[in-house]
Formats: structure tokens, C-alpha cells, sequence
């Protein structure tokens, strides 16, 4: 909705020297991420990293949601937030340590549960999508939204000392309910209250989410998709799996669609949209 | 005939329904075809020793954990009719949801 | 010297309760990473998030070693720093960011260049050394240091799209000098100025050096030794390749060291401990 | 005799001395004895386009850059001496000192 810049300022070229003279990044790019804006679901180990790695290399615009107010038992991992910030949206708390790093950073906050009713209206403005998000009911509902807005979607999750990475609905690659189309039954999924995380993984899988956003915007290197990283922090090894391409009958993403519109994800996945992930009472 | 040799893995979680061990070198008989669906029904006998339905759902695995082949996801090779070959890695992945 | 806490507070159980539910972490792994106190070297694109997930998780001394100050062109990959702390000691204000996240930390800065005469007096009271330094001189001081204080060095490298880890002098594994005896010739050496740098490559490689130094504290999983991890940002590519074991000839972590005492490194690569790694001018 | 087809591979900024291709697949004249040694001189004959000095010292590479077979450290393997077998892999690592 803004005009699009055409140029950097003379701080721009001292700030950005050091990643502008990058080959295949140069002027051009810093002018995309200047123009680009991002989305990032869910303000905690995730997305405390990948939001900060995207405002220190320049991207423009960028949009934060989470419900959620900061606590202690977050401090371990969400390194944006602050011991004095406890109790203060997480959004809003991000956006502070944010602007500090980089105050050229048009930041908006949704301190909000995202959902079937407002994710088309949030999602729409924005060029990227980061799923930080910690329950598998809005795993679904940022996939649908962002196919049916045509957005890609960096998928990062973590739990213990594990982490996966992965692009979707990227060029010809596959969406979650092609990889997904079934979502897991309750008592199989474990969140990170109920089995723990270890922050330096969070930050090295949503840092790894800032770096795919930015390849996204610039068009730089190859891109994780129609594939998944896994990574497994207690022996330090990382695999690159060969995963499926699109569905040809996905629900969401096949030319002939059966879901055209937001359904009730917490309905479909029988589970709430927290990290909880408590099934819900079915009456 | 020779035993058939193969490795089996387990990541992100899928190995705490294995004993948590998250690598075995198995050797199975020689004499059958083993296709995944065979290895799947030769785990749940053999060394499923968590809750069963965590792992499986009817004669397949549940939604939520990816099986993959030598790295490849086993959909682009057949899924449950893919038949085992010497050394081949079968990779058993449950899906993350936190962050 | 400090006494060693043997009991956790109800705030650290209350702010590691994510944490301490892990498996082989526990109270006994958060009380070892409480009394344990890990020296950094470099505040700059990997110290920055291996500061900030130490910290995090609970680590109860840090050093900061650093005689830099901040620059603008620090703020793209230099994540702790900020616009407004722009001309402060990077050590100074790392360490105002890091007190933030967890004040119990208590944090050492040391503001000035490490070298021959001051590196054995400052690395000896540290139980771990993260090598964050962006120059070869550097590195191998720090290497023999702590080769000869019998300390793990975890060891983190980047530039452009690249990175690599390791960990040095940790059980049967080799020491730098081990896999490279001999400098490299200073005009196969580029730096961050000169060659450029992500910062959200500089942020994998320092969160996964936390990750290792928490991991060689509190001895758990398998720690990257004896192997190196190479990172491929453009492609999303990780590699973990098998290097040597100790180099029975080593000139100094093998049986008969022929370096018992630090020398002048910058003499010894030809070239100088700043990350300009030009070449000294030799009358 | 058939070729010997190995793949060479470069990473960390080597490959900046190799036409900037990361990878590449050699068939190499088969009814001769490739050592490592042998490959590095048809390498300098071949593809190595930038400064040689920047990637050989003398016979060898030059400190700094690592040689891995197969994921594995060329010391480990014989160095100069080690026989290329058909199908292995051979990694040139530029060591990385930034931050
Ligand atoms: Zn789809
Ligand atoms: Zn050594």
C-alpha cells in the first residue's frame, strides 16, 4: 500500500555495507527486503529469532502476532522479551527490542489469537509468512490461508532438542495438507510446556527461518522447498529429506480444491489453539 | 538365503515408542519379501514397546510421522507396497508442532 | 571461586522449568550450568547469539572479551547491540542487553584485545571458550591458551552464505593446530569487511555455539568433536564430515609439545589479530 | 576401460576458484591410476580458472583447505597417496576464520 522505495539512503549503505556487497544480494536486494513486508506467527523461540534477524537486515515492513503477554518460564528461549516486560503483550514487547536494533522497521502488532474469522484479513498485506507458531491448529490454518492467498509459508517448529525447518507453497512444491492431509490424533502431539525445549535450538531453527524469508524476498540461492530439514541438537546432525511435491488431489491446494474457504481448525484438528494442544471436549 | 540387512531410524521423537533408540541395524529373514507394510507389522511385534497406537493407525503409521527411505519420502516410492532392498535406511519422523 | 550453588531458587525453577523437564538435563544439569562460566571472544555476528542463549538458558558467569567498539555496520548481524549504544565497547554493551534477559548472570567485560601476554590470565578462571573471532591470529592464540589450560574451545566461523562449527580439545579430539598445523597465506584470507556476511548465518553458527558449550557443561548428548559441521546458506545444506583425532606430532596438544608458552601470533600468520587480517609489513 | 566417475565438490568460497560450480561429476580416463595426487594436477591442468596459488602449495593444497573423501578427512585416508575409487566423492573446504 505504500509507494515502494527506489533507493537506499546513505545510512542504509553503512548499515547494510557488510551483506550489500554479498554476491547476487547487492542494491537490488536490500531494495526488495526495504519493500518487503513479513508476517510472523507466534512471538516465542521461533519467532523472538527470526524477527530479529529480518529487522537488523532491513526488511521494510513486518507484522507480529501473539495472544499471549510475556512470563518468566519464556525467558529461557524468547530473547526478545525482558525480565521488566513480564506480564506485557508479546508483541508489543518484541516490537520494543525490535525498533532498538533497527528504529527503519515499520513493525505492527496483533496481540491476538489468530483465527478463521480474521487470518484472511492479517495474512492479506503481508509477501512471506512465518509459522512460529506452537499448536497444530494454526499450522493448518496459516497453510490454508496462505495458499488461498497465494503467500509462501516458512514452517519452523521445535521440541526438546529437535527442530524441523521447511518452505511451503513455494513455486511447485507441496503445501502442510499435502505433507498433512490428516492432522495427528491429540494424545500423539507433545507442545513445549509439557516436554521442554532448549532455547538454542529454537534460535537455531528460527534464525534458519529469517535466512529462507530472505531468500524468498530476494530470490537468492535454493530455496527448502519440497524438502525438510530435521536437525537433532543432542548428537548436532542435520538431515535434508527429499519430501513429496504438491498433492494432485490436496484438499487446499490442487486445482480443484474442496476447502475454498477458512473451516474450523480447532474443530478439525479436535484441539485447541494454544500451545496446550488440549483435545477438545467433544460434546 | 542371506539375511536381509537393514537400518532403521527413529528422529524427533518416534524413538521414545522404540526403546529411545534412535538407530537399529536389523537383519531380517532372507527367505521373505519384505515390503514396508511386513517391516511395519515385524516393529509392532518385535520392538513397539510403547503405547502401539502412538505409532500405528489400522495397518499403516498414524498421521503426523513421516516415513522415509533412504531420505526420499516413502510416498514417492510406493508407501506401504515399497519392497526393502540390502542397506536400504528406513527413517521413521514424528512431526513438530512447538516453538 | 565463587562457592558453587547447590540448590535451585524457586525463580530459576519457575524461569527453567521448560527446560529442566528435559531429558538428561534435569535440576542437576541446571545447577551445573548455574556454577559454570563460559568465556567469549568476539561480541560480534556469532558472540552476539551465543552470549544471548547462554545467558538464557541459565549460565551463571560470562566473560566478553571484545575491543571493538559498536558501528553502524555491526547492526545488520550484531544482534545485542543498538542503534542508540552506537560508538560503546561491544563487551559494555552486550553486556547492558544480556542483563536485561537475565539479570543473575554476572557478566565480565574485558574491553581490550586479547593476546600473548593477557590470554593466559584471562581464559584460566573459564570452564568453557567460545572462539567468536573473526581473525587467524586470534584463533590460534586462543587454541594453544587453551590447549595448555586443558579447556574445550567451541569454535565457530563465518562468512558470506558459509559457516562451520566445531569443537576443539574436548576428550580424544584434535586441537586447531591439529588439522592446521600451518597458517593459511594471508592473501587466501577474507574477512567479514571485505567478503561479507549474513547475519542470519552468523546467528545459526552462535546459537549452535551455545548449544555445544551447554552440551559439553552439562554432558549431554554427543558433543561436535572430532568432526566439523559445514553450513551452506544458499542451499540449506548442513554437513557433518569426520576430521582427524589428535595429531600425535602436534606442536601443542601432543605428549612432547615443542609450544609450552604462548608466541606472537600475529609474527607467526603474518598477519594481524583484527578482522582487517592484512598482512603484517615485515622489515 | 571404463571411466572412473567421481564427483568433486567445493564449499566455504573454494569453488570461487573453480568457475563458482559447487559440484561437478569428472569421468576420468580409466586406464589410468587416479590418486589424489593425480587429481589435483589434472585439476590445475583443467578447471582450477582463478589464482593457483590460492588452492596448491608445491604437490599439495595449500593450509587452510581441507580435503575430505567421502566425508571423511583425506588424513585419515592417505592423503596424496589415496586411490580414487569409482563413485567417491571428494570435498574441497575453504577454512572460514570470520565472524
Ligand atoms: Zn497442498
Ligand atoms: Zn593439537
Amino acid at each position: 500500500s505504500t509507494t515502494p522505495q527506489t533507493q537506499l539512503t546513505n545510512d542504509d549503505i553503512a548499515r547494510y555495507s557488510r551483506q550489500l556487497i554479498l554476491q547476487d544480494f547487492g542494491v537490488q536486494g536490500q531494495l526488495k527486503l526495504k519493500n518487503s513486508s513479513v508476517l510472523i506467527v507466534g512471538m516465542g523461540g521461533l519467532g523472538c529469532p527470526a524477527a530479529q534477524y529480518l529487522v537488523s537486515a532491513g526488511c521494510g515492513h513486518l507484522g507480529l502476532i501473539d495472544y499471549d503477554d510475556v512470563e518468566r518460564s519464556n525467558l529461557h528461549r524468547q530473547i526478545l522479551h525482558s525480565e521488566q516486560r513480564c506480564g506485557m503483550s508479546k508483541a508489543e514487547s518484541a516490537r520494543i527490542a525490535l525498533l532498538e536494533l533497527n528504529s527503519h522497521c515499520q513493525i505492527r502488532c496483533h496481540s491476538r489469537v489468530i483465527n478463521s474469522i480474521n487470518a484472511m484479513h492479517i495474512v492479506r498485506p503481508y509477501d512471506v509468512v512465518l509459522d512460529c507458531s506452537d499448536n497444530v491448529a494454526t499450522r493448518y490454518l496459516l497453510n490454508d490461508a496462505c495458499v488461498m492467498l497465494r503467500k509462501p509459508l516458512v514452517s519452523g517448529s521445535a521440541l526438546k532438542m529437535d527442530g524441523q525447518l521447511t518452505v511451503y507453497g513455494y513455486g511447485q512444491g507441496p503445501c502442510y495438507r499435502c505433507i498433512y492431509p490428516v492432522p495427528p490424533p491429540p494424545e500423539a502431539v507433545t507442545n513445549c510446556g509439557d516436554g521442554g525445549v532448549l532455547g538454542a535450538v529454537t534460535g537455531i531453527i528460527g534464525a534458519m527461518q529469517a535466512l529462507e524469508a530472505i531468500k524468498v524476498i530476494i530470490g537468492l540461492g535454493d530455496v527448502m522447498s519440497g524438502r525438510l530439514l530435521i536437525f537433532d541438537g543432542s548428537s548436532c546432525m542435520f538431515r535434508n529429506i527429499r519430501i513429496r511435491t504438491k498433492r494432485p488431489n490436496c484438499h487446499v491446494c490442487s486445482a480443484q480444491p474442496l476447502i475454498t474457504e477458512l473451516i474450523d481448525y480447532e474443530m478439525f484438528c479436535g484441539m485447541h489453539a494454544t500451545d496446550k494442544d488440549n483435545p477438545l471436549d467433544l460434546l | 538365503m542371506d539375511d536381509l540387512k537393514i537400518i532403521l531410524e527413529f528422529s524427533a521423537g518416534a524413538e521414545l515408542l522404540f526403546g529411545n533408540i534412535k538407530r537399529r541395524q536389523l537383519s531380517l529373514d532372507g527367505n521373505q519379501k519384505w515390503t514396508i507394510a511386513n517391516l511395519l507389522k515385524w516393529m509392532h511385534a518385535n520392538i513397539l514397546t510403547e503405547r502401539p497406537e502412538l505409532f500405528l493407525q489400522g495397518d499403516t503409521v498414524r498421521p503426523g510421522i513421516l516415513v522415509l527411505i533412504n531420505d526420499t519420502d516413502w510416498e514417492l516410492l510406493g508407501e506401504l507396497d515399497y519392497e526393502l532392498q540390502a542397506n536400504d535406511n528406513v527413517l521413521f519422523i514424528s512431526t513438530l508442532h512447538g516453538g
